[in-house]
C-alpha cells in the first residue's frame, strides 16, 4: 500500500525564531491586528509504501527524527495527509 | 493545441505574414508541432527581429576579440594565455512575477551562457531597478530580487562583485532584473555552441523537464503586461508555469561541463535558455550547417503526459545540450555519474537535406523514438537565423521639444544645498552585503567603490598577475532627453569607472531595455541609444562584444525611459597592489581632474541629473563630450593608478569619478568612506556641486606639485580644489556637514526606505 | 602538517580557496571526493565553506550523511586536526563532532562582510598560536550562523575554554557571541568566518593567516 | 477568543521542487527504501483574537496569500491546531 504521509519540523520551545518575529512584526503595517506567537516551520509530504498505517508512520518518524529535522533545535511528528497524491 | 488553424499562429504571437512565410519555407502547411517551434524561436526575445537590423551598427572587432557578438558569450584574450568571456542579460519580466525566482534564474541563465563557452564563471553583477520603496510592492520587490540573487549565486558559488540600483517610477510595474557574468579559461579550451559529425549524439544534461515557463520567456518578453497595475493583475491563463531555480544542480553542471571540456570529450556544447531544447538543437544544427533527429520521447520529464511540443518549448532550469562522439558516450556518462548530472542521449547529427537545386539544408526533425514516427521537420536555420527582421517605424517622440526647453540648469531654484546633498546619499551595501563577493579568493576591490577588480585567477587557469575590472552602468534620466548622448555619456561614465581601479577598458556588452518597439517612439529611442554607443565606442576604440535586448517594457500603454545598461570590462596588467581606493588621508590636496566646465554657454548642466530629478524636474538639455580632452583625462587616470597596482609608489592617496551626485556626491562619498573631511573652495555655482557630466575624477594626493606637473605634461586640465582633514566637509559657503552626518545619512538611508531598520 | 585533506561535497564552493591558503603556507593539499572513506593518509582535514548538498533540507543536514563523514569522525576520535570552516562548520555541528546547531542569521539574510574576531581561547588547533585578547579581522559569508545550543551545553563550552573565537560586534545573532568553537580535546574546531579569505592584505586583510598556521602546526594526537 | 491556527504553505502542482528532489535522491544511501515524491512546504503557527472559528481562519486565509505566500508559485490553506500553546 502507498500512504501519504506529512511530517511537520517545528523549533523546539525556547529556540529563538527570527522568522516568526519579522512576520509578527510586520503584521499591523498589513492592516492584521491580534495576531500573536507566530512560528515558522517547515513541511515535507511524501508517498510511504507501507504495509499498513502503522508502518508507513513508522517508517516516517524516523525519518524525520534521523534526518528532517535537527534533534537540538527542532521537533518533528508525522501524520497521515488525506489523499495518496500530494 | 485545440484551437482552429487560422487563429492559432496569432495565439502564439506569430503574425499573418510570419504565418506565410513559415509556409514558404516549408512549401506546405506547418503541423501545430511546427507551428508552436516557430512561435517562440521567432518571437520577439529568441529572434532579436526588432532590433537586429540596427544592432548591426556596432563595432564589434578588435585584435584582442576572440568571440563578438553571436554567440552564447563575447570572449577577449587578456594575455598570458587567459581568455575571458563576458554576457549579460535580462530577466525582467519573470522577476516581476516572481522576484525570488526571476532573479535567481536570471543568474542560473547567464552562468550557463558563460560556463557553455568553456569559461570557469567568476564574477556577477546585477544592474537592478524598481519604482520608488514608498510602495509596498516595490519593497517587496527589491527584497524578492535580492534574495532571489543572493541564494542562487552563492550557494552555485559564483560572487557577485557588482551591480546598479536605481529607483524611479517608470519602473513601478516593470522592474528592470539584468545580470552580468564574466567567466575566464585557458586559451585554448575555447568551445564554441556548434554540432557537427554525423552520427554524433545530442547529450541533455542536468534537471528533468517540466512544464515551466513553456512560452514563458519567449512568449511573455514579448508581450506587454496589459493591465493597469502591470504585473500584479496579468490574468491567471497567461501566467506561465513560473521556472524554479535550483542553483545546487547548477553548481554540479558547471564542475561537470568543465570537467568534460578539460577531459576532451565534447565537440560542441550550448546551454539551454529561452525556448529551451527547440532553441538548443536548432541553434547548433544551423551553426554546424548539420541536421539533428531528436527523440522527444528520451527527454526525461519531471511531469507525467508532457505532449511534444512542451518537451521541446520547455525553460526547465539548469540544463545543457552536449555534442559527443558515440566513442565517449560511456566516458561522458562516468563523469556526470560522479557529479550526479543526469546525462541522456536526445538526438543524433544527421546528413543536411539536399535539396533539387543542390543546395543542403540541415533539417531538425522531432520523431517519437529515434526511430520512429516524425512529429516534425524545419530548417534548423529557418528557425535559429532567419525570423523576418523588422525596420519598424521610428519617430522622434513629440514630446520632447518640450522636454528639453524645461531645462532646470536654468531656472530650477537654489535649494538648501546641505538638505539636498544628504538626500542624494545612499549605500547599496544592504543591497550587496547579501551577495558573496569575495569567493575564489581574486576580489581587490568589491562591490561599494567605482569598478570591481579581479586578480585574474581561477581554478584551472594559467598563472597571471594581470587584473580584470567590471563596471556597469545605466543612466535613464540621461537616456529620455536624448538616447543618443545619453548611451554615450553612459559609456565614458563605465570607462571612467575602470580608470579608478587602474584598469584601461578592453570590451563592452550591453543590455538595451526598452519599451514597446511597435511604439515609433521606443524604436526611434532604440535606434538613437545604439547610434550613441557606437560613437563613443569608436570613439573610444572599445568593441561591443555581446549583449541582449530587452522590449516590451511597459505597462498601461506607458513605456519605461529608455534603459541601455553598459557592462564594461577593462584589464589591469600587473595587479600586485590594491588601487588607493576613496581613502584619502588629512592634509592631502583635492584635485579636480578633466574639464572644471562642460560647455561655455551651459558650463554646468543639471538636465537629467539626480538632484533635478529629485525635484521633479526631469527635462533639460544634456551635451556630448570633448573625446579628444576626455581621451588623454582617462589614459591620465588609468596611468597613475595603474602604477599603484603595479606596486609603484605614489603621491596619489584617492581617486573616485564625479557621477551620480556631482561633485558635492562624488566629495561626500569619499568623506563618508574614510571618515575624514575636507575643506573646499568656493564654488561658481550652485549648480557646479550637482552637474553631472562625466569624464571628470577627484583625486587626492600628498604631493599636490608632482601631481600638477605630470597632468600637465599629459595635457590633462586639473583644478586644486581644497584640502583634505577636520571633521567637516564644507564646501566654500554653498556646504558644511560633519562627516558623521553624511556617514550615517548615507549608511541608512537604503535600509530606512526600506523598513529594514528597527 | 605536511598533507591535509579538504573534503569535497557536491556543492562545496570554497576548497580552491582553501586549498591556496594551504599551499600558501607550504602544506601539500589533496582535495579529496566525499565518497572516500579512509582519510589515514592525511595529517589533517579540512571540511571548507560552500552549500553541499545544496544546504537543501538544513545546512549540513545530508552531508553529514556523506561516506566519508565517518572517516573523519574516525579521524578526529584519533585525535587528528579538523577544521570546519563556514559550511563545514554547520556539517560538523549536524554531525555531532561540535555542540550545537548553527541557526540562520537574525536579520534573515545572507551576511558578507569583515568581522572583528576577538581570541578567547588558544585552547585548540585553530587558536594555539594566538594570544588570548588578541583582534582579528576577518570576514563571514553566511546565511545560518546563528549559533545556539542550550545553557548546560554552553556552560560546558565556556568553562572549557572551547568557545575559541567570538564577535566583538555580534552581526548573526549567535548566542554569547560565538564565532568558532573547538571539541574537548581541541583537535576538531568549527568557526563560521572564512580565514582563507584574510590571508593577504592585497584582499583586504591578513589576520587570518595567524589560525591557519596554528592548524598546519598542531601534530596529530594533539 | 483565541485560536491556534497552523497555515501550511506548499508548491503549486507542476512547480518545481528541487529541495524535496534532493531529500528523496538522498533517501536509499541512508537506508530508507519506498519513499517517493518528497515535497518540501513551510508551515506557520500563529495564535488569532476571533469571535468565532470562521473568523479565524478567514483571517489566516487572508495572512497566508498576502504575506505567508506568493500565490504565483505557492498554495496556502489554514487550519484550526489543536491547543492555543502552539
Ligand atoms: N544591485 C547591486 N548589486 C551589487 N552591487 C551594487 C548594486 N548596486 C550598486 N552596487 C555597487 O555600489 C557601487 C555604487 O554604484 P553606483 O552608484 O552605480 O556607482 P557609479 O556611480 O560609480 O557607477 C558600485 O560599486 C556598485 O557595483
Ligand atoms: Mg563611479
Amino acid at each position: 500500500m502507498n500512504y501519504f504521509v506529512i511530517v511537520d519540523v517545528t523549533l523546539r520551545q525556547g529556540i529563538a525564531d527570527p522568522e516568526g518575529a519579522t512576520i509578527e512584526r510586520a503584521l499591523p503595517a498589513l492592516g492584521f491586528s491580534g495576531v500573536s506567537n507566530v512560528k515558522a516551520g517547515k513541511s515535507f509530504r511524501m508517498s510511504i509504501d507501507a504495509a499498513s498505517e502503522e508502518e508507513a508512520l513508522e517508517k516516517a518518524t524516523a525519518l524525520a527524527e534521523r534526518l528532517l529535522s535537527n534533534p537540538v533545535i527542532e521537533d518533528a511528528a508525522a501524520r497521515l495527509g488525506e489523499t495518496v497524491t500530494p | 493545441m485545440t484551437s482552429p488553424p487560422q487563429s492559432l499562429h496569432r495565439a502564439l504571437g506569430l503574425s499573418d505574414d510570419e504565418f506565410e512565410d513559415i509556409q514558404i519555407v516549408l512549401g506546405r502547411e506547418p503541423n501545430h508541432l511546427e507551428l508552436a517551434l516557430f512561435g517562440v524561436m521567432w518571437s520577439e526575445h529568441c529572434s532579436y527581429k526588432s532590433s537586429r537590423l540596427h544592432l548591426r551598427r556596432l563595432p564589434t572587432t578588435g585584435p584582442h576579440v576572440l568571440v563578438g557578438p553571436g554567440e552564447n558569450a563575447g570572449v577577449i584574450d587578456a594575455g598570458d594565455g587567459i581568455a575571458v568571456a563576458i554576457r549579460i542579460e535580462s530577466h525582467n519580466h519573470p522577476s516581476a512575477i516572481e522576484p525570488y525566482q526571476g532573479a535567481a534564474t536570471g543568474v542560473g541563465g547567464i552562468l550557463r551562457d558563460v560556463f557553455t563557452m568553456g569559461a570557469r564563471p567568476l564574477a556577477v553583477m546585477d544592474p537592478l531597478f524598481f519604482g520608488e520603496l514608498s510602495d509596498a510592492r516595490q519593497r517587496w520587490l527589491v527584497e524578492g530580487v535580492v534574495s532571489g540573487i543572493s541564494g542562487y549565486g552563492n550557494s552555485v558559488g559564483v560572487p557577485t562583485i557588482g551591480g546598479e540600483l536605481t529607483f524611479d517610477d517608470c519602473y513601478s510595474s516593470n522592474p528592470l532584473v539584468n545580470v552580468l557574468c564574466v567567466g575566464a579559461l585557458p586559451k585554448e579550451r575555447l568551445v564554441l555552441g556548434i554540432a557537427s559529425g554525423v552520427g554524433n549524439l545530442a547529450v541533455l544534461l542536468g534537471s528533468r523537464t517540466g512544464r515551466d515557463g513553456i512560452g514563458g520567456v519567449s512568449v511573455l518578453a514579448s508581450a506587454g503586461f496589459s493591465g493597469e497595475d502591470g504585473a500584479a493583475s496579468i490574468d491567471d491563463a497567461k501566467r506561465p508555469s513560473v521556472q524554479v531555480g535550483d542553483p545546487y544542480e547548477e553548481k554540479r553542471l558547471i564542475e561537470a561541463c568543465l570537467a568534460l571540456l578539460d577531459d576532451g570529450l565534447v565537440v560542441g556544447i550550448q546551454d539551454l535558455g529561452g525556448a529551451g531544447l527547440v532553441c538548443a538543437t536548432s541553434e547548433t544544427a544551423a551553426r554546424g550547417g548539420v541536421g539533428m533527429d531528436v527523440d522527444v520521447t528520451a527527454v526525461p520529464l519531471r511531469e507525467p503526459g508532457m505532449a511534444p511540443f512542451e518537451i521541446m518549448t520547455s525553460e526547465s532550469q539548469e540544463r545543457m545540450l552536449a555534442i559527443i562522439t558515440p566513442e565517449n558516450l560511456e566516458a561522458v556518462s562516468a563523469l556526470c555519474e560522479k557529479w550526479e548530472v543526469r546525462a541522456t542521449v536526445v538526438g543524433r547529427v544527421v546528413e543536411p537535406l539536399t535539396r533539387s537545386d543542390g543546395t543542403s539544408r540541415g533539417m531538425l526533425r522531432i520523431r517519437h523514438g529515434f526511430d520512429g514516427e516524425v512529429l516534425a521537420e524545419v530548417p534548423a536555420s529557418a528557425l535559429a537565423d532567419e525570423a523576418p527582421l523588422y525596420d519598424r517605424p521610428r519617430e522622434r517622440p513629440a514630446t520632447l521639444v518640450d522636454i528639453l526647453a524645461d531645462d532646470p540648469t536654468v531656472d530650477e531654484p537654489v535649494g538648501s544645498p546641505n538638505d539636498d546633498l544628504l538626500e542624494l546619499l545612499v549605500d547599496p551595501a544592504w543591497v550587496y552585503r547579501q551577495y558573496d563577493s569575495q569567493l575564489f579568493l581574486n576580489t581587490v576591490v568589491g562591490p561599494g567603490r567605482d569598478a570591481a577588480l579581479l586578480r585574474l585567477a581561477g581554478p584551472g587557469l594559467p598563472n597571471s598577475t594581470r587584473g580584470i575590472a567590471l563596471s556597469t552602468d545605466s543612466n535613464p534620466r540621461w537616456c529620455a532627453l536624448d538616447p543618443r548622448i545619453g548611451t554615450a555619456l553612459t559609456v565614458i561614465e563605465g570607462v571612467a569607472n575602470l580608470a579608478c581601479v587602474g584598469a584601461k577598458a578592453k570590451a563592452v556588452v550591453n543590455c538595451l531595455n526598452f519599451g514597446n518597439p511597435e511604439h515609433p517612439e521606443v524604436m526611434w529611442q532604440l535606434s538613437e541609444s545604439i547610434d550613441g554607443m557606437a560613437e563613443a565606442c569608436v570613439a573610444l576604440e572599445l568593441p561591443v562584444i555581446g549583449g541582449n535586448v530587452s522590449l516590451y517594457n511597459e505597462s498601461g500603454g506607458s513605456d519605461i525611459d529608455p534603459t541601455p545598461v553598459i557592462g564594461l570590462l577593462g584589464v589591469v596588467d600587473e595587479l600586485v597592489a590594491a588601487p588607493p581606493g576613496w581613502n584619502w588621508g588629512s592634509g592631502d590636496a583635492i584635485v579636480l581632474v578633466g574639464a572644471r566646465r562642460a560647455h561655455a554657454e551651459r558650463p554646468f548642466p543639471l538636465g537629467g541629473s539626480r538632484w533635478a530629478t529629485k525635484r521633479g524636474r526631469r527635462g533639460g538639455v544634456i551635451e556630448g563630450v570633448d573625446h579628444v580632452a576626455l581621451i588623454s583625462t582617462l589614459d591620465f587616470v588609468v596611468a597613475e593608478i595603474a602604477s599603484i597596482c603595479a606596486g609603484d609608489v605614489s603621491d596619489v592617496t584617492a581617486v573616485h569619478d564625479v557621477s551620480g551626485g556631482g561633485l558635492a556626491g562624488a566629495l561626500a562619498e569619499m568623506v563618508a568612506a574614510t571618515g575624514v573631511g575636507a575643506e573646499i573652495m568656493e564654488l561658481d555655482a550652485h549648480a557646479e556641486l550637482f552637474s553631472e557630466f562625466p569624464g571628470r575624477f577627484v583625486m587626492a594626493t600628498s604631493d599636490v606639485d608632482a601631481f600638477q606637473a605630470r597632468a600637465d605634461a599629459a595635457g590633462v586640465m586639473t583644478t586644486r580644489l581644497g584640502t583634505s582633514g577636520g571633521v567637516q566637509l564644507r564646501v566654500g559657503s554653498m556646504i558644511e556637514l560633519s562627516v558623521t552626518q553624511i556617514a550615517s545619512r548615507r549608511r541608512d538611508a537604503l535600509e530606512e526606505a526600506l523598513g529594514a531598520l528597527n | 602538517m605536511n598533507r591535509v585533506g579538504i573534503v569535497v561535497f557536491p556543492g562545496s564552493n570554497c576548497e580552491y580557496d582553501a586549498a591556496a591558503a594551504m599551499k600558501a603556507l607550504g602544506v601539500t593539499v589533496e582535495l579529496v571526493w566525499h565518497s572516500t572513506t579512509d582519510l589515514s593518509d592525511f595529517d589533517g582535514v579540512i571540511l571548507p565553506g560552500g552549500f553541499a548538498h545544496g544546504d537543501y533540507l538544513r545546512p549540513g543536514a545530508l552531508a553529514r550523511f556523506s561516506p566519508v563523514m565517518a572517516a573523519v569522525q574516525r579521524f578526529a576520535d584519533e585525535g587528528g586536526p579538523v577544521l570546519g570552516i563556514c559550511n563545514g562548520f554547520q556539517v560538523l555541528t549536524e554531525a555531532g563532532l561540535l555542540p550545537g546547531a548553527l541557526q540562520k542569521n537574525i536579520g534573515l539574510t545572507f551576511l558578507c562582510q569583515p568581522t572583528t574576531l576577538v581570541v578567547t581561547s588558544n585552547n585548540s588547533v585553530l587558536t594555539s598560536g594566538a594570544t588570548i585578547g588578541q583582534e582579528l579581522v576577518i570576514p563571514i559569508n553566511h546565511f545560518s550562523g546563528s549559533y545556539t545550543c542550550d545553557d548546560e551545553t554552553l556552560e560546558r563550552l565556556l568553562d572549557n575554554g572551547q568557545v575559541v573565537l567570538r564577535y566583538k560586534d555580534n552581526p548573526n545573532g549567535s548566542l554569547a557571541d560565538i564565532a568558532g568553537l573547538a571539541n574537548e580535546r581541541g583537535n576538531v574546531v568549527g568557526l563560521m568566518p572564512h580565514p582563507e579569505r584574510a590571508m593577504s592584505t592585497l584582499l583586504g586583510s591578513a589576520d587570518g593567516r595567524v589560525l591557519l598556521e596554528s592548524f598546519v602546526a598542531a601534530n596529530v594526537a594533539a
